[in-house]
């Protein structure tokens, strides 16, 4: 079976306080040196059958109406290698 | 003849009783509506309770949007039948878009739950015709994914065209853009709310104040006197 | 791979087992084989393991905790006592309360979050298991120091598993503790209680009978949760690669749980249930034996129909996973097709998996072949039963003996007042808040006082407007200082509360949390606090309904202090006359109730100000209890009274300050002439309470005192906005509340 | 500046609920063929300085100390290209 990814982030617009509260918190666990992060979501999806570009194209249009909200959200579709 | 409010349970829907006892103090009669019907059961307003419908897993409303209830609400709210999301209810009023922007986990990333004052600043739609314009309420407020955005194009518009409906007051508990508690649509028969008047609506309990009752007895107004 | 079946066993008695590494003792693995007259089969062995563990057969505590049972006192509400999932007590009107506290101390050290998020799931299914709606939750919790880096770890993730878990089950959360002490570091209490509400015939038991019904398991697929320790048997049973990982923390979906609740409701209903348990610690070992031994025949499961997340478990496995959102019901044939109906509206996976057998033995079967077939009472009641050795330890009289009189005092009101506020911006007695706000507290929309409130209350019925209330309390402290009164002072302190909200007590559940028993020392404690405990229930006529113990709660040979934590249950006729603590009405007439001694062993003053731990905790007068809480009833059932606030750690003045704090009002005091203001404002004296009288009340209500002889002393008015003691010192409320509300946030953010 | 990216999964042999409900959601919305679903988290920290062995290292203790609980979770680091 193969694996599609699908990545989800906020939009670069978007504050993203999980984010920041990570970066935050760097400092003070003695790790300098990170001048930002963004947290988002990543989707592991096990595709039954053959990955094709009707596949991808399929699961590209689920992450649009479905795993990403394209109001705040940026996505990415990936096969895994 | 009084009217009939249809109130949806979607798995993991929490306060859809708490909605029907606010519904049935303020005058009208629940209808109990589960999310797999697409039939209304003849109801003359809907309202969407507050809750975690699927665990709020992926995005908060975001899975209950596709139930087949939804399909009859979207139909429904477009052809102006009064529909009112609380909490989850907004949420999942976002997701399918019969209002506009999104809701975010809160700038503080932690639930909260207090006593939230709000501003009522439409007092024109079907839900808010009972309070004046500029009138302070308090009703409990509790979520973790409260924190409302859109983009500044579409929050121009909410602003011009009068579709804030709910502003905070004292302090925004979330992070929500221009301190927006609550919109509407632009014919004022959809609108949604992070904050709970449904459990505001009997002097002894939660904070003793009965603010919220007022959104149901709007809706009363509006449909037995229309 | 081969199957180590009942036959194979009985052929092979010369083959060894890995009953050391599952943490029997020789005795009780020959003990085993006595039992079944051979060797035990892999999946037999994993079940007597774990059921004959401390966590499950109470081998330890139970010639302890019987004295709950002897000594109870007469009392008619009792419905369902000590044994079953939860005790079950009567509140009128044809209604029944279940409610029980449970531990989840361990999971929530290594992974806060889920340990304490599956604590709530796991004490919600006991309550709904005894066939009730669970209407709140409660959660007394212990951490390390405030200010140690680990505490910043462990609190938040508590307090976001028990909110995420807790929100999302919609159960509103009314009340709870938070109590920080460095003995405490490497072993948090996370201590979770549920209060049910059902009428009277919707009471359910979990016993399995009637032969040929059915077992039927429904919930969430059964994965490899909690059982790190259970691979050991699979490497020695199974296949050469070994077992694969299996993970010792179990993930809770409190989205599911939500739908087992109504799911569940709904078979109750329509009465489609006529046996239940849920699913916890032991997972189907447990509820399989259970259900077997409490009913009348045997039971027959065909473990291989049980749905799996994960493919590869083992028979043994699944006996022992702890898959949390699963229970399981023993169902009439003709019943079955609706009972999946209604599972299958819910989106719960349902599964036939046995039935109720006329023999007396549970047998289990995999793929046909038979792997256990044991008398289920040898697993589930009849476990190993240990007296251990006990002593009172050496240090204890030194201990006593360090008394905290000797303590230098405040010599001048200016360093009364400087303390003062120490004590009030402390960890242990500043506000909560940062906890409490993450906790939805208005859902179901009958909370009626919650935190902070000296008890959380419920409406049960919204046509009579009946409830109940329910206080939790601890003190390490004090126990630690005498087992025997500090238990009882945590049963006072809880009765108090309720009574003080002006609800009636009715009954205790409670959870024992210590050190390891095999300290003599920690067993002495232990012996105490219980020994304690239940004179002081009989004496209070509350009796135990059930509880939990948790031992072993210790870091190298440094135990815990024994922290018993106890719930009173109470029952109010009428919430719209249930008492608040908040001083609102300025010109009321404050009274203080009770004797105040020189009492500040284990007091909070102590602590905050001198980190001092020695004395003996305060004097119990369990009599004066019962007058007091009598006499806050009849207060609040009359309206004589518009407030009321339970003094116990911190004194008068921190139960003075949370009041006026409550109702933005200030207050002035006058202390008693002749009275040593210092001890007037720290002392902890039990018995005691202070109270807001309307000025047309007044007589009325000291009369009453008078009339049946309990100590009433005006100590003030509710006035202005300063907490003023009369030639002492002022504290302006916003300074009061600055160092209130500020300690916690700054430690955490 | 360099995109380190971790991504953040929970192992396999532990409940995944959010990854669960996308999965059952998904035949609803007319999405077939996707045997399994795991949701799990990406965090993307942007690097001062060069993202050399030495800092890669920094990064992998801090996915193992903080980003990811290792009881429950596992974690793989890489650069973004
Ligand atoms: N973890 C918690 N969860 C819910 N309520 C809490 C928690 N901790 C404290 N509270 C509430 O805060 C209030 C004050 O707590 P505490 O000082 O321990 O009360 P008391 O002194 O009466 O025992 C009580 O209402 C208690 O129920
Ligand atoms: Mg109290």
């Amino acid at each position: 079976m193969a694996r599609v990814v699908v990545d989800v982030m906020l939009k670069p617009e978007i504050l993203d306080p999980q984010g920041q509260a990570v970066q935050r918190a760097l400092p003070r666990l003695g790790f300098e040196g990170i001048a930002d992060v963004r947290q988002g979501k990543r989707f592991e999806l096990e595709v039954e059958g053959p990955v094709d570009d009707a596949a991808l194209a399929r699961i590209h249009e689920m992450a649009e109406t479905f795993l990403a909200n394209t109001v705040i959200e940026d996505f990415t579709v990936r096969v895994d290698s | 003849m009084t009217a009939r409010v249809g109130v949806i349970t979607f798995p993991g829907t929490l306060d859809d009783r708490d909605t029907q006892r606010a519904v049935r103090i303020a005058g009208l009669e629940p209808v109990p509506l589960w999310h797999r019907d697409k039939d209304l059961k003849q109801v003359d307003a809907v309202v969407l309770p507050g809750g975690f419908s699927y665990g709020d897993y992926l995005r908060a409303g975001a899975i209950s949007r596709f139930s087949p209830v939804m399909e009859s609400v979207i139909d429904q709210a477009k052809a102006g039948m009064p529909v009112l999301g609380i909490c989850n209810g907004f949420q999942v009023l976002t997701e399918t878009h019969l209002l506009p922007g999104a809701m975010l986990r809160n700038n503080h990333l932690h639930f909260i739950c207090r006593d939230q004052k709000l501003r009522v600043e439409n007092a024109q739609t079907a839900w808010t015709a009972d309070y004046e314009a500029g009138q302070e309420i308090s009703v409990p407020l509790k979520n973790i994914d409260g924190r409302y955005v859109a983009d500044e194009r579409t929050l121009d518009e909410l602003e011009a065209e009068g579709r804030v409906a709910f502003r905070y007051l004292d302090g925004n508990p979330n992070g929500s853009l221009r301190d927006i508690a609550g919109i509407t649509n632009a014919a004022g028969n959809v609108v949604g709310l992070m904050p709970h008047p449904e459990h505001a609506v009997e002097p002894l309990i939660g904070t003793g104040r009965t603010d919220g009752l007022g959104f149901f007895t709007s809706l009363l107004k509006k449909l037995v006197n229309a | 791979m081969s199957l180590d079946t009942v036959k194979h066993a009985a052929e092979t008695p010369d083959t060894a087992q890995p009953w050391a590494e599952l943490g029997l003792k020789q005795d009780e693995y020959e003990r085993i084989r006595a039992i079944l007259g051979r060797r035990p089969t892999g999946a037999e062995l994993a079940m007597y393991s774990v059921m004959w563990s401390e966590h499950c057969s109470y081998k330890s505590s139970k010639v302890h905790l019987r004295q709950f049972g002897e000594k109870a006192p007469e009392n008619d509400a009792l419905l369902v006592g000590i044994g079953e999932n939860a005790g079950v007590v009567d509140v009128g009107q044809g209604y029944a309360v279940t409610f029980k506290v449970e531990s989840h101390n361990h999971p929530s050290y290594i992974e806060p979050y889920q340990g304490a998020a599956t604590g709530v799931g796991g004490i919600v299914r006991d309550i709904l298991a005894m066939g009730a709606r669970p209407v709140a939750v409660m959660d007394p919790l212990r951490f390390g120091a405030a200010d140690h880096p680990d505490t910043k770890r462990v609190l938040p993730g508590v307090v976001a598993g028990i909110g995420g878990y807790g929100n999302c089950l919609g159960l509103p959360n009314i009340g709870g503790e938070v109590v920080f002490d460095s003995c405490y570091q490497g072993n948090p209490l996370v201590n979770a209680l549920c209060v049910g509400v059902m009428k009277h015939e919707d009471i359910h038991l979990a016993k399995a009978s009637g032969a040929g019904n059915k077992v039927i398991l429904y919930g969430a697929r059964t994965g490899g949760d909690g059982i790190g320790g259970v691979s050991v048997l699979a490497s020695e049973t199974f296949d050469s690669t070994g077992p694969a990982k299996r993970p010792a923390v179990q993930v809770g979906d409190p989205f599911q749980e939500k739908l087992l609740i109504e799911c569940t409701l709904e078979l109750f209903r329509e009465h489609l249930v006529e046996g239940i348990q849920d699913l916890g610690g032991a997972g189907l070992s447990c509820a399989t034996s259970e259900l077997a031994s409490a009913g009348s025949g045997g039971m027959r499961v065909e473990l291989d129909r049980v749905p799996l997340r994960d493919a590869t478990l083992s028979p043994e496995e699944i006996l022992m996973s702890e898959s949390q959102e699963r229970m399981c019901a023993i169902v009439e044939p003709g019943k079955v097709a609706r009972f999946l109906e209604i599972c299958e509206k819910w989106d719960v996976i349902a599964t036939v998996i046995g039935e109720v057998t006329d023999g007396e033995r549970l047998e289990i079967f995999w793929h046909g072949e038979q792997i256990v077939d044991v008398p289920p009472r040898t697993v589930a009641h009849e476990g190993p039963v240990y007296e251990r050795p006990y002593a009172r330890p050496d240090w204890q009289d030194a201990l006593q003996a360090d008394d905290a009189a000797k303590l230098p005092r405040p010599q001048t009101p200016e360093e009364l007042r400087a303390q003062v506020l120490k004590v009030i911006a402390s960890p242990n007695q500043a506000s909560k808040s940062w906890v409490t706000d993450q906790y939805d507290r208005f859902v179901q929309g009958n909370t009626v006082l919650a935190q902070p409130e000296d008890s959380g209350m419920v409406r049960i019925d919204e046509e009579t407007d009946l409830g109940v209330a329910v206080a939790t309390d601890g003190n390490g402290r004090y126990a630690k200082l005498d087992p025997y009164a500090g238990a009882q002072l945590a049963l006072a302190e809880s009765y108090r509360n309720v009574a003080a909200t002006g609800a009636r007590p009715l009954a205790i559940s409670n959870c024992l949390n210590f050190g390891s028993p095999e300290d003599p020392a920690v067993m002495w404690q232990f012996a105490e606090a219980t020994r304690g405990l239940a004179d002081g229930c009989l004496e209070l006529g509350t009796p135990v309904t059930g509880g939990n113990v948790s031992l072993y709660n210790q870091t190298g040979d440094t135990a815990i202090h024994p922290t018993p934590v106890v719930a009173v249950l109470g029952v109010i006729d009428d919430v719209n006359r249930r008492t608040p603590m908040a001083f609102r009405e300025e010109g009321q007439l404050l009274y203080l109730l009770g004797d105040t001694r020189e009492e500040l062993g284990g007091s909070a003053w102590s602590q905050v100000v001198h980190d001092h731990l020695g004395g003996l905790p305060p004097k119990v007068d369990l009599a004066r209890e019962r007058l007091l809480a009598e006499i806050l009833i009849s207060a609040s059932r009359d309206g004589m009274i518009d407030a009321a606030h339970d003094l116990s750690d911190g004194g008068l003045i921190q139960a003075v300050t949370e009041s006026c704090l409550r109702g933005g009002k200030g207050a002035r005091l006058v202390l008693p002439d002749g009275t040593d203001p210092f001890v007037q404002l720290f002392s902890e004296s039990a018995g005691r309470a202070v109270v807001s009288v309307p000025r047309s009340e007044e007589l009325r209500f000291t009369d009453m005192c008078e009339a049946r002889g309990l100590p009433a002393v005006r100590i003030g008015v509710v006035d202005g906005d300063s907490v003023d003691v009369q030639g002492q010192f002022s504290l302006p409320l916003e300074e009061l509340r600055e160092a209130h509300e500020a300690t916690i946030p700054a430690l955490l953010a």
